[in-house]
C-alpha cells in the first residue's frame, strides 16, 4: 500500500504537482472517461457474449444508436425539458425548506429533540405511497412530481444540516460569542460555514434523489417527462429506446454531479476535504 | 480581609467569588477548580500563573461566561455572568481553532466590528491598525492555515484588540511566539491598556512575562485550585525591555513568583486557602 | 424526572400532530382522508395478526440483510475511494450514473439477472440505500484533519492501521449521517422493491391495498413504516451514541457552557 | 373514410361544429392509458366526434391504474379509462363511481383474442386446469387476469386456490417466462403475438373462455358528474360510442393512430390482435365476471350492473 | 566550507541541502525557504531558533518526508526521503491536534508500539515510563480533550518518547507548560537523548532553552529563509539548571543567539547565503 498511499495523499511533490496542474484536471476527466468505457464495454459484452439474451438487454452500441436517434427528436428534448424542470424547481424548494427548518431545528436543543421522533417517523414513509395524495390534489401535472421530488428530497437535506449545525466546533463558536456575535450573527459566520459540507453533500445527494423520483413519479403517474417517455417504450415493447432513456437519465445524473462538484469547489475552497487534493 | 473584599467589590470590575468547578468525566469527577475569590479593578492589568492543569483555562472559560461554574459566581460590574458579556474579548489557548477557517486574516480580524454595525471607514483603520501592530500587514489577504503557528497565534490577538474591548481575557496568547516578537507585544499589550483603559487578565507561563507585564500577578495552586499568592508588582508604569528587566526590584519579585510556583507544583497550599477550604476537605 | 422528560419529547409532537388532524377530520368526509379512530381500528385488524409473519418479517429480513450489506459496501468502498485519487477520479461518474437510475428501472433488469428471488429485492434495496453511505465515508475520509494525518504518518502507521486507528475513527461522525439516512431510505427501497415483481411482504400490501382503495388499511401500512422507521432510528441513535462516545463527549464538554 | 356516415351519428344539422368558433367548446378532461385499448378516444378525438358535441378533449395519459381513480374523485379528470375490475373495487369500497361508455372487448375467439397464458415452448401445461399448482404472472394481483385466470382454471375442472400468481408487468414477462422464473405468464397485445412468435404457446384465451361476450374495460367518472352536469356526460357518451363504432369499423386507422401514442413498432401494430369495440356492455358477461370477483375475495359483494353500467 | 560539508556528509545522519520550499497560493506564490543546507550527526542533539513565520515548521515538515521540496532534498543515512521514515518521531506545533480525540491518553501513547508489533509487556513498560516521565501518569484513561493545553503536549511528547525513535524531531514542544514542567522537561530530553542516543532537532523560541538543551543551535533568517549562524555551544555535557545556566559562558552564547535573531529580524541576511543563493535571486 505504501506507495499507493503516497501517491494518493501523501508527498507529492510540487514541482511534479505545478507541471501536472494543467494536466490534472484533464487526466482526472480522463480517467473518469475510461471508468466510464470499461461500464460501456461490459455491458457491450454480456449480450455479445450471450449472457443475458439480447431481447432482454440489448448490447450498449444498440441502445447508444437508439439515444442518438432520440438526440434528433424535439419530443425527446421536451421530455428532458419537463424532467428537468421537476427537478430543478423539486430541488430548490427541498432545499430551501431543509435549510430553513434544518437551521432553526438545529441551533434549538428543545426543537432538536422534540422534533425528532416526528422526523424519524415521517423520513421512511416512500414518497410513491404518496402517489393517491398527490394525484388527488393535482392530477398527473408536474405538480404531483413536485410534492413526491419534495418530500423524497427534503428528509436528505434536513438530515445533513442537523448533523451539520450539530458539528460545530465550540471553539470557534465561543470565540463568536465572547465577540459578541448574535444567534443569528453565529449562524451567518459560524454554524453555516460548518454546516456547509454536510449541506453540499446533502444537496448532492438530494439531487441525485430529485432526479431519480422526477423519473419514478413520471414513470408511475404518467405526468410527462423521460420517465413518462420510459414507460410508454417499455410498454411498447420498445426495448432498446427504453434503454436509451434510462442511458439518458443516467447521463443527466453523472452531468448533475459534475455541476455540484464544481459549485462545492468554488464555495468549499477552504474546507480540509478540497484544501487536501492542493496541499496535501 | 473580609472588610477588604466588601470593599474592593464595589469599585471591582470584575469579581471572581467562591469559584468551584469539577468536571463530570465517565472515569470519575475531576475538581479542576476548589475555591477561587478575587477581584480585578477597572483599568487593572494582572497575570495569572500557575502549574500546567491548574484551572487557568478554566477560570478563564468561567469569567468569560463559556461554562458555568459548579458553585461560587463571577460579577462583571455587579452583575452576575451568565453567558458571554458584551465587550469582552477573549484570545483562546487553542488559538489554531479559534480563528475561522473558511475566512482570510482580514476578515477573521473585521468580523466582531462587522457584527458590531461599526462604520467601514473606522473598520478598515482599527483592523489596518491592529495587523500592523502584531506584525502582519502583509498577509490580509491569506487564511489561516497558511500561516505559520506563531503568525495565527498574532491573528488572534489582532482580533482581540481591533474589538476595542473593556475586558480582555488572553490565555498564553504569546505561547508560539519567538522571543523578540513576544517582547514587541508585550510592550503592544502595555500600550494598548494604557490607551484604552482596558482591564486585562493574562495567563502565562513564563515568569519574567508576568512580572514584567502586570501590575499585579496571582498564583494559583496546583489542582484542586486555590489562590496561591496575590502579589502586587511595584515596578514603575512605564517600562521598557531593558531597563525594567535589569531593575534589582524586577529580579527580586521574578525570585518570588518563581519560589510560590515550585512551592505550588510541591503541592504546599496557602494556609488561609487551606482554613477557608478546610470544608471541603 | 429524566424519563418522563424525554417520554414528553417523544410523544409531544406526534400527539400535537394526531390532534390537529382529529380536529381537521371531525365535519369532513374525504374518502382518502380517514379519521383517526378509523385508522386505529383499522390498524390492529390488519397488522396483529397473521400478516405479521407472512408479510412484515420478511420485508423486515430482506430490509436488514439489505441495508447491512449496503453499509459495509459503502464503508469499505468509500474508504477505498476516498483515500486512493485515482480510483475516485476513475469510478465517480460512473457510479453518479448509476446513482441517477431511478429503481422502478432497475426492477427489470435485476429481475432478469437475479430472477423473482428475495435476493433480486435485497439487491434493490442495496443498489439505492448504498449511496449515503459511500458518499459520506468519502467525504468523511477526505476531510481527516490533515496534522492528525501527519501524525500517524510519522510514526509508521499506514495501511490497514492507518484505517483502523485513524481513518475510520476520524470519518465515523460523518459516515453515521450516511447510516442514518440510508435506514430510512431502506425502508423506502424495501416497498419499491415489492412494488412490482411480487406477490406478499409489507410494501406489496401497501400498494395492493392502494391499488384497491382500502385507503384506511393503506395509510395503516404507511403509519407501519414510519414506527418501522422511528424503532429503527431510535436503535441507531442508541448504537450511534456507543459508537461516538468520545466525539460526543468531546462536543458536550466543550458545550457545557 | 367508407363508414363515416355512420349509423348512429346523430350530428344532424350541427354537424359541422368545426367552424363554430372553438371558444363555443366545452373543455373535458380524460384519463387514459397510452394503450392499444384507448385507441378508439384518440380516433374520435381526430375525427372531430367530440368537437361536434361542443366538447374540446384534454386527453391525459397516466401511465399505470395507480392514478387514475384518484384523477377522477379529486376531479383532475372528468372521465377516465379503465378495465372493470379496478371500478368494481373502488365501488365496493365506497367510491361513487359508474360506467358511461364501454372501452375494450375481448374478441371471443379463442385463440386469437387480446390476451392470453402462454406458457414457453415444451411445457407440460396443457389446458387451463394444469395450471394448477403452478406460478402465473399476472400484471396486477387481485385484478382482472388473476380473477378471469382464476375462474377459468375452475371451469376446466382445476383447483384454482393452488395457483400462485406474482406480478410481472406485461413487457417483462416474456423475459421471466423465457428465464423459467414463471410457469407461464398472462400477456396482453402486443406482447402476446411476440410472446407467440418466439415459440410460447397460448394454453388458454382467458377472456374468451369466461365469455366471449366478455367486455373489460370502459369509461367511467363519479356520481356526482352524472348527476350534476348530465349534459356534459350525455355528450361525452354520444361522442365516445360514435369512436368506438368508428374505430371498430376502422381497424387500419386504430393501429395507424396507435403509433401516435405509443412507441409500438409499425411491424407489430400490423400483426397485432385488436380488441372489440363495441358501445353496449354485455351484462350476463358483467355479471359473471363480477361473481368471479367476489368468489375469490377481490370485491366484498358481487356488483350490480344497474348501478355500474350506463 | 565545501571539503567539510561532503565529509560531513559521510557520517550524517541527517543532511538538508539546498532546500527550498515555496507554497502555491491563490494569492500567489510564497517563497518560505529559500535554500538551507545543513548536516546532523548521528546522536547529535540541535535547536533550531528563527523569527515567527521563518520556515522552522516547514523545514520540519520536509524532514518528516510530510511535504515535498520545491528544490533540493533530504538524506537520512544518505538515503534521499520522500516519505516519513521509519523509526523517526516528530512532535507537532499543533499538539492539541495531533492526538486522537477518540483514544484514551494510555492508547494515544500506545498504539504507534502497537503499530510497531512491540510485545504487550514492553509497550506496557515503555509508556508507563513515559507517562511518568512528563508528569501524566495519573490520567491515562482521560481523553485529550478533557486535558488542558500544557497536559496534552505532553502526552504527544510522551509518545514520542516512549516509541524511542532515532531521529525526533520537536517543533516547539514545550510552548504550553509552566516554566517548572519547562525545566523538568528540558533535563527529560536530555537524558532521553544520552541514553538513545536519538538525533534530535528541536525548534523553540526561548533562547536560553535553546542554549541550554542543544550542543549546537541553528539560526534561521527571516523568511525567505537561509541560514543566519549555525553556532557550536560549548558548555559542558552535564548540564543543571541551576549552575548551567549561571555560567558565564551561557551568559555569553544566549548574548550571541539572542544579537543574531534581531539582526534576522530586522532583514539582515549573512554575506555567504546571500551569495549561495544568488542563483535564485
Ligand atoms: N473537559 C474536561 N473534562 C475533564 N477534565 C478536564 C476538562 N477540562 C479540563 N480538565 C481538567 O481540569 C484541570 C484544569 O484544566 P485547565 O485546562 O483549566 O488547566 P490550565 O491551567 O489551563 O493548564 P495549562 O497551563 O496546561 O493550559 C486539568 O486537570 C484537566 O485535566
Ligand atoms: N499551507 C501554506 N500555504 C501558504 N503559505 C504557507 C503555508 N504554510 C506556511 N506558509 C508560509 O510559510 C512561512 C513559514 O511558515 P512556517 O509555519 O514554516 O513558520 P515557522 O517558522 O514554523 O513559524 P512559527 O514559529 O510561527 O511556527 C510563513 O510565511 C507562512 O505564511
Ligand atoms: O420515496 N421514494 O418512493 O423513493
Ligand atoms: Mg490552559
Ligand atoms: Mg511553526
Amino acid at each position: 500500500m505504501s506507495p499507493g498511499t503516497l501517491a494518493a495523499g501523501g508527498a507529492a511533490p510540487p514541482v511534479e504537482r505545478q507541471r501536472r496542474k494543467a494536466g490534472k484536471g484533464a487526466s482526472k476527466q480522463l480517467l473518469g472517461i475510461l471508468g466510464i468505457i470499461g461500464f460501456l464495454g461490459t455491458w457491450e459484452l454480456i449480450p455479445r457474449l450471450g449472457l443475458i439474451d439480447e431481447r432482454f438487454l440489448p448490447p450498449a452500441s444498440e441502445v447508444i444508436a437508439a439515444l442518438v436517434v432520440d438526440f434528433g427528436l424535439t419530443a425527446f428534448w421536451v421530455a428532458v425539458g419537463e424532467t428537468m424542470k421537476a427537478w430543478f424547481l423539486g430541488l430548490l424548494m427541498a432545499v430551501a425548506a431543509a435549510v430553513l427548518l434544518g437551521f432553526i431545528i438545529g441551533s434549538s436543543d428543545f426543537l432538536r429533540k422534540a422534533t425528532n421522533s416526528t422526523i424519524e417517523f415521517l423520513r421512511p414513509i416512500p414518497s410513491v405511497a404518496l402517489i393517491p395524495l398527490a394525484v388527488l390534489l393535482f392530477g398527473v401535472k408536474i405538480e404531483s412530481s413536485l410534492l413526491l421530488i419534495v418530500y423524497a428530497s427534503f428528509w436528505q437535506v434536513l438530515i445533513q444540516v442537523l448533523y451539520g449545525v450539530a458539528d460545530v466546533d465550540m471553539v470557534a463558536n465561543n470565540t463568536a460569542k465572547t465577540y459578541g456575535l448574535g444567534r443569528l450573527a453565529r449562524i451567518r459566520y459560524v454554524v453555516f460555514p460548518t454546516a456547509l459540507p454536510y449541506l453540499m453533500t446533502g444537496v448532492r445527494l438530494a439531487a441525485a434523489v430529485a432526479l431519480v423520483l422526477a423519473i419514478t413519479a413520471e414513470l408511475v403517474i404518467g405526468s410527462p417527462g423521460l420517465g413518462r417517455e420510459i414507460a410508454l417504450a417499455q410498454s411498447g415493447g420498445a426495448i432498446s429506446g427504453m434503454y436509451a432513456l434510462v442511458l439518458a437519465t443516467g447521463l443527466i445524473g453523472v452531468l448533475i454531479n459534475m455541476l455540484m462538484r464544481q459549485i462545492e469547489k468554488r464555495i468549499l475552497g477552504w474546507h480540509s476535504s478540497i484544501r487536501s487534493e492542493v496541499i496535501v | 480581609m473580609q472588610p477588604d473584599a466588601t470593599e474592593a467589590n464595589t469599585e471591582a470590575t470584575l469579581s471572581v467569588r467562591g469559584l468551584k468547578k469539577v468536571y463530570q468525566t465517565d472515569g470519575g469527577d475531576v475538581e479542576a477548580v476548589r475555591n477561587l475569590t478575587f477581584d480585578l479593578r477597572a483599568g487593572e492589568l494582572a497575570c495569572l500563573v500557575g502549574p500546567s492543569g491548574s484551572g487557568k483555562t478554566t477560570l478563564l472559560k468561567c469569567i468569560s461566561g463559556l461554562m458555568a461554574p459548579t458553585e461560587g459566581e463571577v460579577l462583571l460590574d455587579g452583575k452576575r455572568v451568565t453567558g458571554p458579556p458584551k465587550k469582552m474579548a477573549v484570545v483562546f489557548q487553542e488559538y489554531g481553532r479559534s480563528l475561522f477557517p473558511w475566512m482570510r486574516v482580514r476578515d477573521n480580524v473585521e468580523l466582531p466590528l462587522k457584527n458590531q454595525g461599526v462604520p467601514k471607514g473606522e473598520r478598515d483603520r482599527l483592523v489596518d491598525d491592529a495587523l500592523e501592530a502584531v506584525g502582519l500587514s502583509h498577509v490580509p489577504r491569506s487564511y489561516p492555515w497558511q500561516l505559520s503557528g506563531g503568525m495565527q497565534q498574532r491573528v488572534a490577538i489582532a482580533r482581540a484588540i481591533a474589538y476595542q474591548p473593556e475586558v480582555l481575557l488572553m490565555d498564553e496568547p504569546f505561547a508560539a511566539v519567538d522571543a523578540q516578537t513576544r517582547a514587541d507585544l508585550e510592550d503592544l499589550i502595555r500600550v494598548v491598556w494604557k490607551k484604552l483603559g482596558v482591564t486585562v487578565l493574562f495567563v502565562t507561563h513564563d515568569i519574567d512575562e508576568s512580572v514584567y507585564l502586570g501590575e499585579r500577578v496571582i498564583i494559583l495552586s496546583s489542582s484542586p485550585t486555590v489562590i496561591q499568592e496575590d502579589i502586587q508588582i511595584d515596578l514603575p508604569a512605564d517600562r521598557d525591555q531593558l531597563n525594567t528587566r535589569s531593575l534589582p526590584r524586577f529580579t527580586e519579585l521574578r525570585h518570588h513568583v518563581y519560589e510560590q510556583i515550585q512551592l505550588a507544583k510541591k503541592g504546599h497550599r496557602p494556609a488561609a486557602a487551606t482554613s477557608g477550604g478546610a470544608g471541603t476537605e | 424526572m429524566r424519563t418522563a422528560r424525554n417520554i414528553g419529547y417523544i410523544l409531544g409532537l406526534p400527539v400535537l400532530l394526531v390532534l390537529v388532524w382529529w380536529l381537521s377530520t371531525l365535519g369532513s368526509v374525504n374518502f382518502f382522508v380517514p379519521k383517526p379512530a378509523d385508522l386505529v381500528e383499522t390498524f390492529g385488524e390488519v397488522w396483529f395478526g397473521e400478516r405479521f409473519f407472512s408479510d412484515v418479517l420478511p420485508s423486515l429480513g430482506r430490509l436488514v440483510v439489505g441495508v447491512a450489506a449496503a453499509i459495509l459496501i459503502g464503508v469499505v468502498g468509500g474508504v477505498l475511494i476516498g483515500s486512493v485519487r485515482w480510483l475516485r477520479a476513475l469510478l465517480e461518474p460512473t457510479l453518479e450514473f448509476f446513482r441517477a437510475i431511478p429503481p422502478p428501472v432497475l426492477v427489470p433488469v435485476l429481475m432478469l439477472l437475479m430472477g423473482i428471488t428475495d435476493s433480486m429485492k435485497v439487491m434493490v434495496i442495496i443498489s439505492g440505500c448504498v449511496w449515503p453511505v459511500l458518499l459520506n465515508t468519502i467525504e468523511g475520509v477526505r476531510a481527516v484533519d490533515p496534522v492528525l494525518s501527519d501524525s500517524a504518518h510519522t510514526y509508521g502507521i499506514s495501511g490497514w492501521a492507518r484505517v483502523r486507528y485513524l481513518v475510520l475513527p476520524s470519518a465515523s461522525p460523518q459516515i453515521m449521517a450516511g447510516v442514518r439516512q440510508s435506514l430510512s431510505l431502506g425502508l423506502i427501497l424495501m416497498v419499491i422493491s415489492e412494488m412490482f415483481a411480487s406477490s406478499s411482504g409489507l410494501g406489496f400490501t401497501i400498494v395492493q391495498f392502494q391499488r384497491s382503495f382500502a385507503i384506511p388499511e393503506m395509510w395503516s401500512g404507511i403509519v407501519v413504516l414510519g414506527l418501522l422507521g422511528v424503532a429503527m432510528s431510535f436503535i441507531f441513535q442508541w448504537a450511534e451514541r456507543n459508537i461516538l462516545r468520545w466525539y460526543h463527549g468531546q462536543k458536550e464538554v466543550e458545550n457545557a457552557a | 373514410a367508407c363508414g363515416s356516415g355512420s349509423p348512429s351519428s346523430t350530428g344532424g344539422g350541427t354537424a359541422p361544429a368545426t367552424g363554430g368558433g372553438e371558444e363555443g367548446l366545452t373543455k373535458v378532461s380524460v384519463g387514459v392509458i397510452p394503450i392499444v385499448d384507448c385507441a378508439p378516444i384518440y380516433l374520435g378525438d381526430k375525427q372531430g366526434f367530440f368537437k361536434e358535441e361542443g366538447l374540446e378533449l384534454d386527453i391525459q395519459t397516466a401511465t399505470g391504474g395507480a392514478a387514475i381513480v384518484p384523477g377522477v374523485v379529486s376531479g383532475s379528470f372528468d372521465f377516465a379509462f379503465s378495465n372493470l375490475i379496478s371500478v368494481m373495487v373502488a365501488k365496493d369500497k365506497g367510491l361513487d363511481l359508474k360506467f358511461v361508455a364501454n372501452g375494450a372487448s375481448t374478441t371471443g375467439e379463442e385463440g386469437k383474442d387480446i390476451g392470453g397464458v402462454v406458457v414457453p415452448a415444451g411445457s407440460d401445461i396443457q389446458s387451463a386446469k394444469d395450471l394448477a399448482g403452478k406460478t402465473v404472472s399476472v400484471n396486477n394481483l387481485s385484478n382482472i387476469g388473476d380473477t378471469t385466470i382464476k375462474s377459468v382454471i375452475e371451469k376446466d375442472g382445476g383447483d384454482p386456490s393452488g395457483v400462485k400468481f406474482v406480478e410481472v408487468a406485461f413487457p417483462d414477462a416474456p423475459a421471466a417466462l423465457a428465464n423459467k422464473q414463471v410457469d407461464a405468464a398472462w400477456i396482453l397485445e402486443p406482447f402476446l403475438s411476440k410472446a407467440v412468435d418466439e415459440g410460447g404457446t397460448v394454453v388458454s384465451s382467458n377472456f374468451v373462455e369466461m365469455s366471449p361476450e366478455l367486455d373489460i374495460a370502459g369509461y367511467f367518472t363519479k356520481g356526482d358528474t352524472i348527476s350534476g352536469k348530465a349534459d356534459l356526460t350525455e355528450k361525452f357518451t354520444r361522442a365516445m360510442n360514435k369512436s368506438l363504432e368508428y374505430a371498430q369499423e376502422h381497424p387500419d386507422e386504430v393501429r395507424e393512430i396507435v403509433g401516435t401514442y405509443t412507441k409500438i413498432d409499425e411491424a407489430t401494430r400490423a400483426k397485432m390482435i385488436l380488441p372489440r369495440y363495441r358501445v353496449e356492455f354485455d351484462e350476463g358477461a358483467f355479471k359473471t365476471l363480477g361473481d368471479a370477483a367476489a368468489k375469490y375475495g377481490t370485491l366484498s359483494t358481487a356488483p350490480s350492473a344497474d348501478d355500474l353500467l350506463p
